[in-house]
């Protein structure tokens, strides 16, 4: 039983239908299910647009959810999710992808950090003060931060004040929906060692969405392979870049660039392999709608969807 | 020529010994005129003209002034508005009958070829009779044709009175012989009524009927040819007019504000306009015009509303509780005007006081240097205080001699010749005297508007100014007769009752005896108040100096068939 | 063209953006050359010219606003000292430009045939029937799936990869020698990204022209490119070939970077300690220092003088350039000597 | 009269604006979220610091606050009855001592008319801005923020008032209401123009709503409506200074307008519009050019500071433009 | 693209019906009932119920909407007070003025617009561009009856160059040429002023729509493809930035209405804005409200009008 367990969500927009012709709905997130224990850090790759954001908004309860459950240390809390204050609300925080677009530029750093501490505690002014203070300090920000504005930090600095934010509370569970994309290498390095620290200190796991395998390995024990709304793969580190199952994760791989150039070609081959293949053979993997199969467990820890390959073992 | 003598101040109060003036009537020119060509005229008017071409239907002025190019009358009339014998018809008398006579000359034509018969004279006075004629002209007047008043309760189907002889004789009957029967535009009809475009309409829609505003037909030297309702029209040359067809191929009359037509008429704009008095400093010196004048048949007057009409019976009920109904606080009211100073100031003396209610030009009618109101203010206090009209509660306007607050509501038709001012200042005056006069609805009324509400005694108006013109005959029957719809300010009077009689009697057929009624008449209302005369108007003409034969003599024989251009294009 | 000369030479470049009143140097004296058949990799962090050298090699810079110094020598040709009616016959027929976000580098009123006939109007004699054969024949070649559907089209109806794929058939439409890629898959998912950089190469082969590619993606530089160079604050610091500089990084900068990246092939560590981080942040334009190495201030454990006064390029094995002599002494922190 | 139709115009651009966008955004494969529209931040003292760089701008400003205290001030140096007092003799009269302006057709002193109606133009203007201000920006909010069958119901609405051919309306509904006083006026003056004002502030809402920042106070567990005033608000405060001036200015012109035609506030107030519509007559316009000149020079000048300052805001917060 | 504008066209039938019903709201409100104009002062008795009994107005106000809205559809506006004359022949002797004086006043207005505004946008910052921009907002900031007043003046009583008033009728006689010159001639004027005050509008958006568009990666891809400037400036650039103007075009339409009314007020025009103005005047009810449902109409069409052009200048809006 984990901290959270996600069960069975869907998450479906409508689309604007033309003129006379039906309803159409999108299906952004289309039954998927996790569950998550306290400690661990979890990671969702896929391509853009299969609903890896999705899935952290509606965890979060930025999303309505249309079908599936949110159950929080044995508690339904799917119908509650969208009210403002509960345990849930305190305990899940998110960070987000654009710390321009996510710290509001006519907020001052303090009044932005404080904001949650606001909502949830009942903290006095001085409190609150040394709390923010303490916060900022954690993610390496100088006092004078308080009264500054946003657009007064490098992306990196404001990537660490919405982690900084996103903390605040103590939570148990943060979502990450690729806090570092934008940012440049060094200044990602930055932000990946902040959160690993604050992990550590606060106990807490992430959820990392990315589509960066290379960060999602650094950051994370289990991850879940996504394409159009539902899982293809799920296992731990091992499972997945060692002995990736589905041919999507095999592509997926197999399409980072590898940093050695020696090896170019070969590298370059081995892509081709799998490329055909997937083009051959990714149409067996999914059922007839296109939609991707359940997950069939593998081991203890791996599950793949639909048809397992071929190497069955 | 024939002059017309007119005073004007020259601005200077103090010295307000009258500077005399003389306007010609008559405008000629010895440059060879321009073969046709357009006139353009400038019907200046701030609101649209109502459009109805037709004598029978017609209720507004801008209509009567368009319809002198279409409409002519068959008797032609003197400089004392006495019917002469050169018109299309000519008429005998019979005072024993009872009876006129009427002889058309022949092969008469309407505009649109059709010919013009007795029947047609015949055909207007069905229709004015008929029960379903919904214009204002049915009267006591043509009730006193023998059979009317039955052909008019339906009772008859024809006038017995009338009897058409042949295509150009037809004899009236009338059941009193009156004095108005030798006045032009008096007893006897003299607009005929085109029976053959109008037959298929029923008389209750003919006033709406398109006949009479898009193709109307008629006896003038011009006909419509082109027309936007309420804006302009084009008229052609009418080749059937009996004088023959007319110089002019065209006279373009447009609707032009008072604002602009001085400038307009100073950029050679237009031909002929009758001009603002109230800006007359501005354009009594433009060398492309030429200015010719005569009094307007007219009085300005400000009326009370002293009770209603009913409708059942059609007859005027005084209301001696109405709130204007106090003879001294009306004559208070007339006292608080200074007119002579509104004229000087305002109309470059264009415009007299007036001191009675029919206009100068009926020369001996109201002679009377006794009558009328001169500026009194203290009169006027004196007899509110006396009247009991006192301020009690320190507002500074008076309340009634109950103690109820006096608010009176002042209307005016919107687009006179400076009557935003005139207005202005009257409600000013009034408030000197401590009267609490406001403007009816807040702003000037459009013409038809204020018609109707007068027509309807609507309880918004008090008081109202408004013009009585009198036409070429000054008998008031129609403004003050018990029964009269017109008679706006529903005030009736026994004695009233008794002058009318006789302005209307066999008896003031002698021309002194008559005038002597009408003094007497005038002042009852001198007494009674129900209306104060104002202002008695100079009508300027405005004419452009390429204009030939232009002439605005009451009587004139010759009219727009006549007038020539010496130019293509008017003179700057 | 002379044997043995470089397809394209550029020396000493300056480009100067004018911001109140003063200019600042956003590229700043980048020399380098592009050989026939080469992809040549520009690489570095965000801000750091990469974009601005590229549009001054195109000549895309507003004159009143920029002040351009140096030589872009292309065939015994200085291109700035051209004239803009010049530059246009050298634009698109000469050298081809891929931009980073392919939907707004489309013109969204227009098709996608339209925008690729473009090129051709103004580069060749093509009726119009040959142009609408050639554009059918380049929608092939860069490979968009249904090419004739593609071709009456807009942008907004296409894939992201389908738009970079009509960026590239802009660009080679008439087969110039000189492609210059800015990003062109940093908008792109990864598996998009391989198969666009494929697309590149093949382009090479086929017409053996030169790439400049521009990233600022590591990885993408191993995948493809024959030699890198890495900027950094405007200016070239180190360019070698790519497995020189893969194996043996020189430059400070290139070092640290490398090391700071997270790797997703290769082993899995137990337990994946810290990334490495490079202290400060990348001055902005405005900030930078007029004298003295740039990188000093991110390595301030080197002592001062380990750097030179105004640093040069220094060839330090053949084809591998660095600039400044602070590499020779640089460790990082921690790291035994 | 002319400020409906400007609200609306403003109000459809910027719907098409997001239409655009979310074509873009929803066919857009980029690996960023639909907040990848470039985020314009504006910061309001740097706003201000920059508007105080542009030298028209502060001239405009100054000349603004000068003519406003000449109105406001002047105006109290006269009462109603006694500017309207009709003096025959002085018709016309030209500017000289006693009356500094000269005076109208029935002797009517005119600087007093011009600032007692340029004082009810101002107030009748401004009261109509923030009416149709809080209307405006208020359901803009609500409906962008909270989307779904709230907006879907309130754009209905507000399209369908769009659609009305306002200035006609208005000019109808001036005719024919019975108790037409001030504050009818402004009523009327009001009823139309709030809703392309709310179409504009809705789309910005809507964009605004989507940026991660409004996420995360949400999931910080802040209050709706509080995120609308103040995470959502402060943001648009730019919007809000320029869209606000430039509706003060079109409205001040639409109380003006009305008057001139006649239809404006009751006739016993002194108003710019009845002087205006002297000049209609070209004698006046050329002979007695104080009687309309003052008035326009003024209520121009007013107006055209008003845009100044419009003007110069916008380009201060353009100059602002930060990514955020 | 048919879909939509199909769908435009569909929109439009509830926004007609709610329009229409507005106004009959409105009409049940002015004061007077609908025997206004035909009941006529002094009329007797006898013929003023009869009038009354053969309109039925003690029916369920959906009844009475109903026969308006089919008396309305069928042309009949019924009768005007103030001329006791059938609404329709007022206005359609009226109509075709007001056409022609939108139609060059719309043109006018386009056509001072959209090369002022090329220029500003393409040269923003130079001198020119001042200029114009400081002319703008003049316009801005002047009421339209001021720059009529200003026009009336300067062209019509100090140049003596056009008429300031009316639309004359012409004799026939005169010739087609004569009439034509005689029309333009007398719109001169009036259509400036409109073009004047309502271009400052259109300058300011295609202007800063190219400002805005300048700096498009499109137009580096277009550059960068070796397409001389001023092609660039065409194809690309204008097409793009014109796109607010265009797309805004029936809005002109709506706002040339709320001007027409003041123009022809002005320069005495007679189209169906002084008709307009003096039905209001008049308070002359049955003309305002087919006015109301004319002026109405021209505004919903101006509106799809816009969208359908839209829809056809943009794929981004066509398709979807
Ligand atoms: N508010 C929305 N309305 C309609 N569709 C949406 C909305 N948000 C997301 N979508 C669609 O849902 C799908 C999944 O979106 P989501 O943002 O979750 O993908 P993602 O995996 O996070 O992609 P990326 O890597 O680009 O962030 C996409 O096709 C997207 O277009
Ligand atoms: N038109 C311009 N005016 C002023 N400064 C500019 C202009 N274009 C770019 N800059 C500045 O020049 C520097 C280099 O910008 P450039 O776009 O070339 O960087 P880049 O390496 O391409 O970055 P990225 O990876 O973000 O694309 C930056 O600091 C940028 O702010
Ligand atoms: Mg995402
Ligand atoms: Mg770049
Ligand atoms: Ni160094």
């Amino acid at each position: 039983m984990g901290l959270l367990e996600i069960k069975d969500l869907k998450v479906h927009y409508p689309l604007k239908s033309g003129f006379l012709s039906s309803k159409r709905n999108l299906a952004a997130v289309d039954g998927i299910s996790l569950s998550l224990e306290e400690g661990k850090n979890y990671g969702l790759v896929g391509e853009s647009g299969s609903g890896k954001s999705t899935v952290g908004r509606a965890i979060v309860g930025l999303e309505r959810i249309t079908a599936g459950q949110i159950i929080y240390e044995g508690t339904d809390v799917t119908a509650a999710i969208g009210k403002r204050k509960s345990a849930h609300k305190r305990n899940v925080q998110m960070i987000f992808q654009d710390s321009g677009a996510s710290l509001n530029p006519k907020k001052q750093i303090g009044q932005i950090i404080s904001e949650p501490l606001h909502n949830f505690e009942q903290f006095s002014q001085q409190e609150e003060q040394k709390r923010v203070l303490e916060l900022l300090e954690m993610v390496g920000l100088p006092e004078d931060a308080l009264r500054k504005y946003p657009h007064e930090f490098t992306g990196g600095q404001r990537q660490r004040i919405a982690l900084a934010r996103a903390v605040a509370l103590r939570p148990k569970f943060v979502i990450a929906d690729e806090p570092v994309s934008v940012l440049d290498l060094s200044v990602q390095a930055q932000v990946l060692n902040y959160m690993k620290r604050i992990q550590e200190q606060y106990k807490l796991s992430y959820l990392f969405i990315s589509h960066d395998l290379g960060v999602v390995k650094q950051m994370c024990d289990e991850l879940a392979i996504m394409y159009r709304g539902r899982f293809v793969e799920y296992g731990d580190r091992q499972d997945i870049y060692l002995n990736p199952q589905h041919i999507y994760t095999k592509r997926l791989l197999s399409a980072i660039p590898n940093l050695d150039p020696g090896n170019r070609e070969l590298h370059k081959r081995l892509r081709r392999e799998i490329e055909s293949e997937y083009k051959q053979s990714m149409e067996s993997y999914l059922a007839k709608d296109g939609r991707v199969g359940d997950l069939i467990p593998l081991s203890k820890t791996h599950r793949i969807a639909g048809k397992p390959s071929k190497g069955e073992r | 020529g024939n002059k017309d003598i007119l005073l004007e101040t020259d601005g200077d109060l103090s010295n307000s010994s009258a500077v005399i003036q003389e306007f010609d009537t008559v405008m000629n020119s010895d440059a060879p005129a321009i073969a046709g060509g357009v006139l353009k005229y400038a019907l200046v008017a701030e609101s649209s003209f109502q459009g109805i071409f037709s004598p029978v239907f017609s209720e507004d002025s801008y209509d009567e002034e368009l319809m002198g190019f279409s409409h002519e009358s068959i008797f032609s009339y003197d400089e004392k508005f006495q019917l002469t014998q050169d018109g299309m018809a000519t008429f005998v008398r019979n005072e024993n009958l009872k009876t006129v006579s009427i002889t058309l000359r022949d092969n008469l034509k309407w505009s649109d070829g059709a010919a013009l018969t007795v029947d047609d004279i015949l055909y207007a006075y069905e229709v004015i009779g008929h029960p379903d004629y919904a214009g204002s002209l049915y009267g006591a007047t043509f009730a006193n044709i023998v059979g009317m008043t039955a052909y008019h309760e339906g009772t008859a189907d024809t006038i017995v009175g009338i009897e058409v002889l042949d295509d150009t004789h037809l004899t009236i009957a009338f059941e009193e012989w009156n004095p108005s029967l030798m006045q032009a535009g008096g007893a006897v009809w003299s607009q005929p009524l085109p029976r053959h475009q109008l037959e298929s309409i029923a008389v209750s829609e003919m006033m709406n009927a398109l006949q009479l505003r898009e193709q109307p037909v008629g006896t003038g030297p011009f006909r419509v040819k082109t027309i936007v309702p309420g804006e302009s029209v084009l008229f052609e040359a009418n080749e059937y007019y009996w004088k023959g067809k007319p110089k002019l191929d065209n006279i373009l009359v447009e609707v032009v504000g008072a604002a602009t037509v001085v400038s307009e008429m100073e950029a050679g704009n237009y031909d002929i306009a009758i001009m603002p008095a109230s800006s007359y400093e501005r354009y009594k010196d433009f060398d492309n015009i030429t200015l010719l004048g005569r009094e307007e048949l007219a009085t300005t007057y400000i009326g009370f509303k002293l009770g209603s009409q009913d409708i059942e019976s059609g007859n005027n009920n005084l209301n001696l509780s109405s709130k204007m109904a106090n003879a001294a606080l009306r004559q208070a009211m007339a006292y608080a005007l200074d007119n002579e100073f509104v004229a000087a100031v305002l109309f470059d003396g264009l415009q007299q006081p007036a001191n009675a209610m029919i206009p100068p030009a009926f020369e001996g009618f109201s002679e009377n240097e006794s009558m009328g109101f001169s500026y009194d203010p203290v009169k006027a206090v004196e007899l509110l205080d006396e009247a009991g009209y006192l301020d009690k509660d320190g507002d500074g306007f008076r309340e009634t001699p109950d103690g109820e607050p006096l608010k009176i509501s002042f209307a005016a038709v919107a687009g006179g010749d400076a009557t935003e001012t005139v207005v202005a200042y009257y409600i000013q005056q009034w408030q000197e005297i401590g009267l609490d006069v406001s403007l009816a609805t807040g702003r000037l009324i459009e013409y038809q508007k204020f018609h109707d509400m007068l027509a309807s005694d609507s309880p918004a108006i008090d008081v109202y100014q408004a013009t009585w013109k009198t036409g070429m005959d000054p008998n008031p029957t129609e403004m003050f007769g018990r029964s009269s719809s017109l008679n706006y300010t529903r005030w009736t009077n026994e004695k009233n009752d008794t002058l009318l009689d006789q302005i209307n009697a066999e008896a003031t057929l002698d021309e002194n005896a008559r005038m002597e009624i009408y003094r007497e008449w005038q002042a009852l209302l001198f007494e009674e108040v129900p209306v104060i005369p104002t202002f008695w108007r100079t009508q300027i003409f405005a004419v452009n100096n390429r204009v030939k034969n232009f002439n605005i003599r009451y009587g004139a024989t010759r009219g727009w068939e006549t007038i020539e251009l010496t130019s293509e294009d008017p003179i700057r | 063209m002379g044997l043995g000369r470089p397809l394209l030479e550029i020396n000493a470049l300056h480009t100067a953006f004018r911001m109140q009143e003063n200019y600042y140097d956003a590229v700043d004296d980048v020399s380098f050359s592009l050989e026939k058949n080469e992809i040549l990799a520009i690489v570095g962090e965000s801000g750091c010219g990469k974009s601005t050298l590229a549009t001054t090699i195109v000549g895309l810079h507003n004159k009143a606003n920029t002040r351009i110094s140096g030589e872009i020598i292309y065939q015994n040709l200085n291109l700035i000292d051209l004239n803009e009616a010049l530059y246009n016959r050298i634009r698109g027929n000469d050298i081809g430009m891929v931009f980073q976000d392919p939907l707004s580098a489309l013109n969204p009123l227009m098709t996608v045939s339209e925008q690729v006939e473009e090129v051709l109007l103004y580069h060749s004699r093509m009726t119009k029937e040959e142009r609408a054969l050639r554009v059918s024949e380049l929608l092939v070649q860069v490979k968009v799936e249904d090419p004739e559907g593609t071709a009456t089209r807009y942008p907004h109806e296409l894939s992201g990869e389908a738009r970079q794929r009509v960026g590239i058939a802009i660009a080679v439409a008439c087969a110039p020698p000189i492609i210059i890629a800015d990003e062109p898959t940093t908008s792109l998912d990864v598996t998009v990204q391989a198969q666009i950089l494929d697309l590149l190469s093949e382009v090479r082969d086929d017409t053996g022209a030169g790439i400049i590619l521009i990233t600022h993606d590591l990885g993408v530089v191993a995948e493809i490119a024959d030699r890198v160079a890495v900027m950094y604050a405007g200016q070239i610091v180190e360019t070698a070939a790519v497995v020189d500089l893969f194996t043996e990084p020189k430059h400070p900068y290139t070092r640290s970077l490398l090391r700071s990246m997270p790797q997703a092939s290769g082993a899995l560590e137990s337990d994946s300690g810290e990334l490495y981080v490079i202290q400060g942040d990348v001055p902005s334009l405005q900030q930078l220092p007029k004298q003295g190495c740039r990188f000093a201030g991110r390595i301030p454990w080197i002592p001062f003088s380990a750097h030179e006064q105004s640093p040069k390029m220094h060839e330090i094995s053949k084809g591998h350039f660095v600039r400044c002599t602070c590499h020779e002494s640089f460790r990082f922190e921690g790291e035994s000597e | 009269m002319l400020n409906t139709e400007e609200e609306k115009k403003a109000g459809r651009m910027e719907e098409l604006k997001t239409e655009l966008a979310s074509i873009a955004a929803g066919e857009n494969r980029l690996g960023h979220e639909v907040n990848e529209e470039t985020k314009i931040v504006v910061d309001f003292r740097g706003m201000l610091r920059e508007f105080r760089k542009d030298k028209l701008a502060v001239i405009a400003f100054g000349t603004l606050v000068l003519l406003l205290f000449l109105v406001f001030v002047g105006s109290l140096f006269f009462n109603e009855s006694q500017v309207l007092q009709i003096d025959l003799l002085n018709r016309y009269a030209s500017p000289g001592k006693s009356h500094l302006l000269g005076t109208d057709e029935a002797g009517r002193d005119v600087l007093g008319q011009i600032l007692l109606g340029a004082r009810t133009s101002i107030v009748a203007g401004t009261a109509v801005t923030v009416l149709t201000g809080f209307i405006g920006i208020g359901l803009g909010l609500l409906s962008g923020y909270y989307g779904g069958v709230l907006d879907v119901l309130l754009m209905r609405f507000v399209d369908s008032i769009m659609f009305l051919p306002a200035s006609v309306l208005v000019l109808v509904l001036v005719a024919i209401v019975s108790e037409y006083n001030f504050f009818t006026f402004i009523l009327l003056m009001s009823a139309f123009s709030w809703a392309g004002k709310s179409k504009v502030f809705r789309n910005r809402t809507r964009v605004e709503a989507k940026h991660d920042y409004v996420r995360a106070s949400r999931t910080s567990g802040t209050n709706d409506l509080l995120i609308m005033a103040r995470e959502i608000l402060p943001n648009l405060s730019s919007l809000v200074i320029i869209n606000t001036t430039m509706s003060l200015a079109r409205n001040i012109g639409m109380e003006i307008g009305l008057s001139f035609l006649g239809l404006g506030l009751p006739y016993s107030m002194p108003s710019i519009g009845n002087l205006l519509r002297y000049a209609i007559s070209p004698t006046v316009f050329e002979n007695y050019v104080w009687v309309w000149l003052p008035a326009s020079i003024l209520i121009f000048a007013v107006l055209l500071s008003i845009i100044y300052v419009g003007q110069a805001l916008r380009r201060a917060a353009d100059a602002k433009q930060m990514q955020g | 693209m048919w879909n939509r504008i199909l769908r435009r066209f569909f929109l439009l039938i509830p926004q007609l019906l709610a329009f229409s019903l507005l106004v009959f709201a409105l009409a049940q409100w002015m004061p007077g009932d609908p025997l206004t104009g035909l009941i006529i002062p002094g009329m007797d008795q006898s013929s003023v119920d009869a009038i009354k009994a053969s309109a039925v107005l003690d029916n369920p106000w959906y009844i009475r909407y109903l026969q308006w809205i089919t008396n309305m559809l069928s042309g009949d506006f019924g009768l005007s007070y103030t001329y006791r004359m059938p609404v329709e022949v007022l206005i359609g002797a009226r109509i075709g003025n007001t056409l022609w004086l939108a139609g060059s006043s719309l043109l006018l207005s386009y056509l001072i617009a959209v090369p002022l505004g090329i220029y500003a946008g393409r040269f923003n910052g130079s001198m020119g561009d001042k200029i114009i921009r400081f002319l703008n907002n003049i316009s801005f900031a002047l009421p339209i009856f001021v720059v009529a007043l200003l026009l009336v003046w300067l062209f019509g009583f100090q140049l003596e160059l056009f008429p300031t008033r009316g639309m004359p009728l012409l004799p026939e006689t005169q010739g087609v040429f004569a009439t034509l010159w005689n029309r333009l001639n007398h719109l001169a004027l009036p259509a400036l002023t409109f073009a004047l005050s309502a271009s400052a509008g259109n300058i300011q958006r295609l202007r800063s729509g190219i400002i805005e568009a300048k700096q498009e990666d499109y137009v580096l891809t277009a550059r960068s493809k070796g397409v001389p400037e001023s092609i660039v400036y065409r194809r690309h650039i204008f097409r793009n930035a014109s796109m607010p103007v265009t797309s805004l075009l029936g809005y002109d339409i709506t706002g040339f209405i709320g001007s027409s009314i003041f123009i022809e007020y002005i320069f005495s025009y007679p189209g169906i804005g002084r008709l307009f103005i003096s039905s209001l005047d008049s308070r002359d009810f049955s003309v305002i409200v087919a006015l109301l449902l004319i002026y109405g109409l021209a505004a919903l069409i101006g509106t799809v009008v816009s969208d359908i052009i839209l829809t056809i200048a943009d794929p981004r809006v066509r398709i979807r």
